[in-house]
């Protein structure tokens, strides 16, 4: 049976490596079609990033080589961490704390490899982005700790899902605090401050190009993938979807995964194309607010409701 | 977050739907009296450069070439503004702007619209000094006994008419 | 009309010769007198500096001269001060101590004309760059051939690296599609000082027009002045021209003027709210914006043949007539642009992070407003109530009554306010001049040509007034040819906007004056972002942070 | 010398403006917008010259601009392309011999092989400015999707027969009268 672990564990690599970029291309079809234009194909963002990673980067600096290779390859340990497409995941004890390491980290290495490029717009960008994730993950801290603490388990697949274990009213707190969350984690639009095109010309990315330019897109986009699923992970029942074939275990849930995940990002883009920037205060005073019930919601675990 | 604002506009950007014309698969005509590539025709051209003398970024350049005994009138589309002097200044209205307008191309070469003139020897010294559907058309309205001095170039003809004074003023006197 | 222009002429005459014709008071004065006559007409005529311009006479009367062209809005009049300055070491006492709204033009004329100005604040260029240009070379100058090169053999390419921690926006910067180039120095994302260096886009169209083009093509090349606000150019060029030469083209031409006039207003006005939507982030606003104007750039295409460059403009009337299948279409698309446009943009401005970002942002007090001479929009939004169409009535807009839309907010959102009520003043515009357009020939039939003769052309183009100055020269060709945009004078007061708001909101400021660079040659150079390498210290880290 | 076969599918593109009067650049911004949406082809404007395949090169090469525009065509990945959009771009447009422009991308390519600096292919889109379907064209002749119709043409003009003749027969007339002429002078002098 490791075999067959084995093949799940490296297949939801590479579905967590193809599908990011494709929802990325449903979401822009949508917005297309909501600013009534017909908008890119649905692979356009995959043809993007195949000519990028083809194409060799320019007057790059090496720390911003190392910084970037390194993010990309933490967001890929982290494909390890949260089933994606198939209900499978190293799943050892308090590997939440690494979730949350891994994902904090990824957008730190970005931050510091764009001041890297010692260009003015990408030390504003990295300001930006340090300032803006750092909030956004403290929420998340906080709503882990709460599921954490509610339940007494610390690893994820024990904590997937939910239903099984009975709801409280401090996991619903945190898990529509999650919900919000999934779509500012993924900087969209209201949110898109750090690459702000118009203001500071693609502020963290405006050093990259080619190769590099390409890891840290993608890196961005299985960032989004990732916490989208974590929260999809919490409410999808996956045993239904198990059946039985010459006694091997056959694991169909990632049909009911890629129509939610489908879904969320159609939801996500129409919201995207109705709203402006936020500025970078405006932003940090919403998610402080945040971090405050997220906060109240995890003393409300504590107390054991 | 005034939700109800965006809802209205979601509702009416969707009403409306998708707008995006398909060039190039669809064919996109320009509309009546767009001023699209000036185009020379060869029948009415008379070779003599009014249109390179009135357009503004000089995009028409006129050059004779002895060998050839013809005046190439070039047009440089990369320089044309399109603003239609040629036209209204052309006194055999041989240039018109059609209603062209995909003019890329990948040599600069390619640019060019060249209209070859051929020219008329002067009688006297040989040298090409005008073209011959300039000298047809202005031989219409000289009398008739004057025209064959239209077949000589100024040069010489300010010659002839020099010699002529001074032989008539030595008769005279 | 005619009592005011002759009283003026009689305050002033204690000041220099005053020559007096048809609206344009020119008083000839001398150094002593040039202070108390300028502060004579800041304070009792309440006049206005309109722009500086340096003339190379040296062929006629063996000196240059410098004119200040001031407007008299309510007395509906432009004053010319002229100023004889000597040939061998040429200087001139400068008025910008008195005006600083003059600082600029001061600048230009030394720059090309090689005029030193006393007293002078700054001794920075503004259009010539040390490095690029050669030394002596003042193109201005009459001996100055208008196809030599004023580029340095073999320039550098070393820019200079940044003093300070400084952002530049520009000059290839996405929000401004143009290159222009603002200086801010910032502590964290607060700016602290704006540096404007410009004239990037300057194409010496003033040379051009006096060297190689005659009066019938110079039209074309006052129209691609600017992309956006051509058409204002080439009427104000023909209105300047015609006033010189005392031609009066026919009703029929002066409609078809202002009609066109108002179709660029309107397609400008959408085009800034595409833009500072696009800025702000919210591209579903710059697309429907975008897609309303569109059918406003193809009525442009089927009057005149092109989208952008109308080309219907010549001296003494128009090139072009609109027939009665025409004016269909005309009222056709003016109620479907009305339609279209009133349902989006009050729910497009009324978004609350659209309002957060643009209410109380990029303040201009009205003092600073006065000041620099602001025009346009920009003054309007800040309660100075100036329209060039109403002050001197100019085409055919005395017969189009119209209000001009002001707002006391003096922000952001003031301007586009201000920028709404303007384009539906247009349309309304449109619909009454089209309806009614009188049966005359479409241009006066020849052209009597007068040398060296002056004239004054004014129109209110969609950033503000538009002042052409013009001296005629010999066998239709120009002597001197002087062109004064509206962003001339709206950038300086862009310098004090910036000081002290948020750098994300900088783009937003700077599209807010909906600046036209080609307009007014004005655009500049920046320390590309891979130009130097220098390494952040950790303490610059910390300070971003904040 | 067309855009290479890697930008098929997704073109990234950059605009350089070089002192052009922005009409050509709002046609450009007009490009992405609802009616025209180049965004279906893959091709997307971004905000530095690095993340860029090709330069859309509007504006006569302004002199005050040139060591931007250097810097900003050297800091293009290899294969690069560049576009000249509008009569300003392809040569130089009204101000061509102005003191302070460079007159074109053909003036920038013959400066860029005197300073031995790297030559992008070339792509030409005249017009004044030209319309968006006109760019979308320039592009599509660069992918070699569409034939190119604006071709190097030379026109002769043919002159009637008769009016051959009738030339000759007035320039053999007028050579006639001067022999008549100098024998008469001859005559007279003797």
């Amino acid at each position: 049976m490791l075999w067959l672990r084995l093949t799940y564990i490296v297949l939801n690599v590479l579905v967590a490596l193809l599908l990011a970029p494709l929802l990325h291309g449903i979401e822009r079809k949508v917005k297309a079609k909501v600013q009534n234009r017909i908008g890119p194909p649905i692979l356009q963002t995959i043809y993007d990033l195949s000519k990028l990673y083809r194409r060799a980067p320019i007057g790059y600096s090496i720390a911003s080589w190392i910084l970037i290779s390194m993010s990309f390859s933490y967001a890929l340990i982290l494909t390890l961490l949260v089933p994606t497409a198939f209900n499978v995941s190293l799943g050892f004890t308090s590997d939440l704390v690494l979730v949350i390491y891994l994902l904090t980290s990824t957008s730190v290495l970005m931050a510091l490899a764009a001041i890297a490029g010692a260009s003015p717009y990408s030390g504003v960008g990295s300001s930006r982005e340090a300032s803006l994730v750092m909030a956004i993950e403290l929420v998340i801290a906080f709503i882990i700790g709460t599921l954490a603490v509610s339940y007494g388990v610390f690893t994820l697949p024990k904590l997937l899902p939910i239903w099984d274990l009975g709801f409280k009213p401090s996991v619903l707190g945190a898990l529509t605090l999650l919900a919000i969350l999934t779509y500012i984690e993924g900087l969209r639009l209201p949110f898109d401050i750090p690459e702000a095109e118009p203001e500071i010309a693609s502020g963290v990315y405006v050093d990259f190009s080619g190769r590099i330019l390409a890891a840290a897109l993608h890196t961005h986009l299985l960032r989004r993938l990732l916490v989208t699923s974590l929260f999809i992970d919490f409410l999808l029942p996956r045993e239904w979807f198990y059946f039985k074939l010459g006694g091997y275990l056959i694991d169909l849930s990632i049909v009911p995964y890629l129509i939610i995940m489908v879904l969320a990002s159609v939801i996500y883009a129409v919201t995207e194309a109705l709203f402006g920037r936020y500025r970078i205060d405006a932003a940090l005073k919403l998610l402080k607010a945040m971090a405050i019930m997220s906060l109240g919601v995890m003393v409300l675990a504590f107390a054991g409701y | 977050m005034s939700s109800v604002g965006r809802l209205d506009i979601l509702k009416k950007a969707l009403g409306i739907g998708v707008v995006t014309r398909k060039y190039p698969y669809v064919r996109v005509e320009p509309p009546e009296g767009f001023r699209g590539k000036p185009i020379i025709d060869p029948d009415k051209c008379l070779g003599c450069g009014a249109c390179a003398e009135a357009c503004p970024p000089k995009a028409i350049s006129t050059e004779d070439s002895q060998e050839e005994g013809a005046r190439y009138v070039k047009i440089f589309y990369g320089r044309c503004i399109f603003c239609g002097m040629c036209a209204d200044v052309c006194p055999a209205n041989a240039i018109e702007l059609s209603k062209e307008f995909e003019l890329a191309s990948k040599e600069r070469n390619d640019l060019y619209l060249v209209i070859k003139v051929p020219m008329v020897k002067c009688s006297v010294c040989g040298k090409y000094f005008t073209t011959a559907p300039l000298l047809l058309k202005s031989l219409e309205n000289v009398p008739e006994h004057l025209r064959p001095i239209m077949t000589v170039c100024p040069e010489c003809k300010s010659k002839l008419s020099s010699r002529f004074t001074s032989f008539a003023r030595r008769v005279g006197s | 009309m005619r009592s005011q222009v002759t009283e003026v002429a009689k305050k002033l005459k204690a000041f220099g010769e005053v020559y007096v014709r048809d609206g344009v008071v020119k008083v000839v004065t001398d150094e002593d007198r040039l202070k108390d006559l300028i502060l004579y007409m800041l304070q009792s005529l309440n006049a206005r500096l309109a722009t500086t311009v340096g003339v190379d006479t040296r062929v006629l009367t063996h000196n240059y001269r410098v004119i200040h062209i001031f407007s008299i809005d309510d007395l509906k009049i432009y004053v010319l001060v002229e100023l004889k300055v000597p040939k061998e070491r040429p200087a001139v006492r400068s008025i910008t101590p008195l005006i600083p709204g003059a600082d600029w033009s001061e600048r230009e004329v030394r720059d090309l004309l090689g005029i030193e100005f006393k007293g002078h604040p700054t001794k920075e260029y503004l259009i010539r760059r040390p490095k690029l240009w050669l030394e002596h070379a003042y193109p201005l100058r009459k001996d100055y051939p208008h196809s030599k090169k004023v580029l340095v053999p073999s320039p550098q390419y070393d820019i200079e690296p940044t003093k300070g921690f400084s952002v530049a926006i520009g000059p290839y910067h996405p929000a401004l599609h143009e290159p222009e180039h603002f200086e801010l120095v910032v502590d964290g994302e607060r700016i602290v000082e704006a540096r404007y260096c410009g004239f990037m886009v300057h194409r010496g169209i003033e040379k051009l027009g006096e060297s190689r083009l005659d009066i019938y093509q110079i039209p074309f090349i006052a129209e691609r002045i600017c992309g956006i606000c051509g058409f204002t150019h080439s009427v104000a060029y023909t209105q300047a021209v015609e006033s010189a030469l005392g031609i009066d083209p026919p009703e029929r031409a002066k409609y078809i003027r202002s009609i066109l006039l108002e179709i660029e207003r309107v397609h400008s006005h959408l085009l800034w709210f595409g833009v500072l939507f696009h800025v702000l982030g919210f591209d579903t606003g710059f697309m429907n914006v975008w897609r309303i104007r569109e059918p406003v750039m193809e009525l442009a295409e089927l009057l005149t043949g092109n989208r952008k460059t109308y080309g219907v403009n010549k001296v003494g009337g128009v090139r072009r007539d609109i027939d009665e299948s025409k004016v269909k279409k005309v009222k056709e698309v003016v109620n479907r642009v009305r339609k279209e446009f009133t349902e989006l943009i009050d729910k497009f401005l009324n978004l609350s992070e659209v309002i957060e970002r643009t209410k109380g942002v990029g303040v201009l007090e009205v003092s600073d407003a006065k000041k620099l001479c602001v025009v346009g929009p920009n003054a309007r939004a800040s309660s100075i109530d100036i329209d060039t169409r109403r002050d001197h009535p100019y085409a055919a807009y005395p017969n189009a009554e119209f209000k001009v839309p002001v707002s006391d907010g003096c922000d952001v959102y003031s301007r586009a306010l201000v920028r709404r009520d303007e384009i539906l003043e247009s349309l309304s515009i449109i619909e009454q001049l089209v309806s009614d357009l009188p049966k005359t020939p479409l241009s006066v039939e020849e052209v009597p040509f007068k040398e060296l003769s002056e004239g004054v052309g004014a129109t209110e183009a969609p950033r503000g007034e538009n002042v052409h100055y013009v001296i005629t020269g010999r066998s239709r060709k120009l002597f001197r040819w002087r062109v004064r945009a509206p962003s001339y004078a709206n950038i300086p007061s862009l310098l004090y906007m910036l000081r002290g708001q948020h750098l994300a909101d900088a783009p937003a400021i700077i599209a807010s004056i909906d600046p036209c660079f080609s307009c007014t040659d004005r655009v500049l150079v920046i320390n590309l972002r891979y130009g130097t390498k220098r390494y952040v210290t950790l303490r610059k880290l910390r300070s971003l942070g904040e | 010398m067309s855009i290479p076969k890697l930008f098929r599918r997704s073109l990234w593109v950059f605009h350089l403006n070089t002192g052009a009067c922005n009409a050509c650049d709002i046609e450009i911004l007009d490009l992405i917008t609802p009616y025209h949406d180049v965004e279906r082809f893959g091709i997307k404007l971004v905000g530095s010259p690095r993340h860029a395949d090709c330069i859309l090169l509007t504006g006569p090469i302004n002199v005050n601009t040139l060591p931007h525009v250097i810097k900003a065509i050297e800091a293009i990945p290899e294969p690069k392309v560049l576009i000249a959009i509008g009569s300003c771009a392809c040569g130089g447009g009204i101000w061509f011999d102005s003191y302070s422009t460079l007159g074109g991308v053909p003036n920038l390519i013959k400066y860029l092989k005197e300073h031995g600096l790297p030559i992008p292919n070339v792509i030409y889109v005249p017009g004044c400015p030209p319309k968006p379907e006109a760019m979308i064209y320039g592009i599509a002749v660069g992918w070699d999707l569409v034939r190119q119709k604006q071709v190097h043409e030379v026109k002769v003009v043919k002159v009637s027969e008769e009016g051959v003749k009738a030339i000759e027969g007035l320039s053999r007339e007028l050579k006639e009268s001067l022999e008549r002429f100098k024998r008469f002078l001859r005559g007279v002098k003797s």
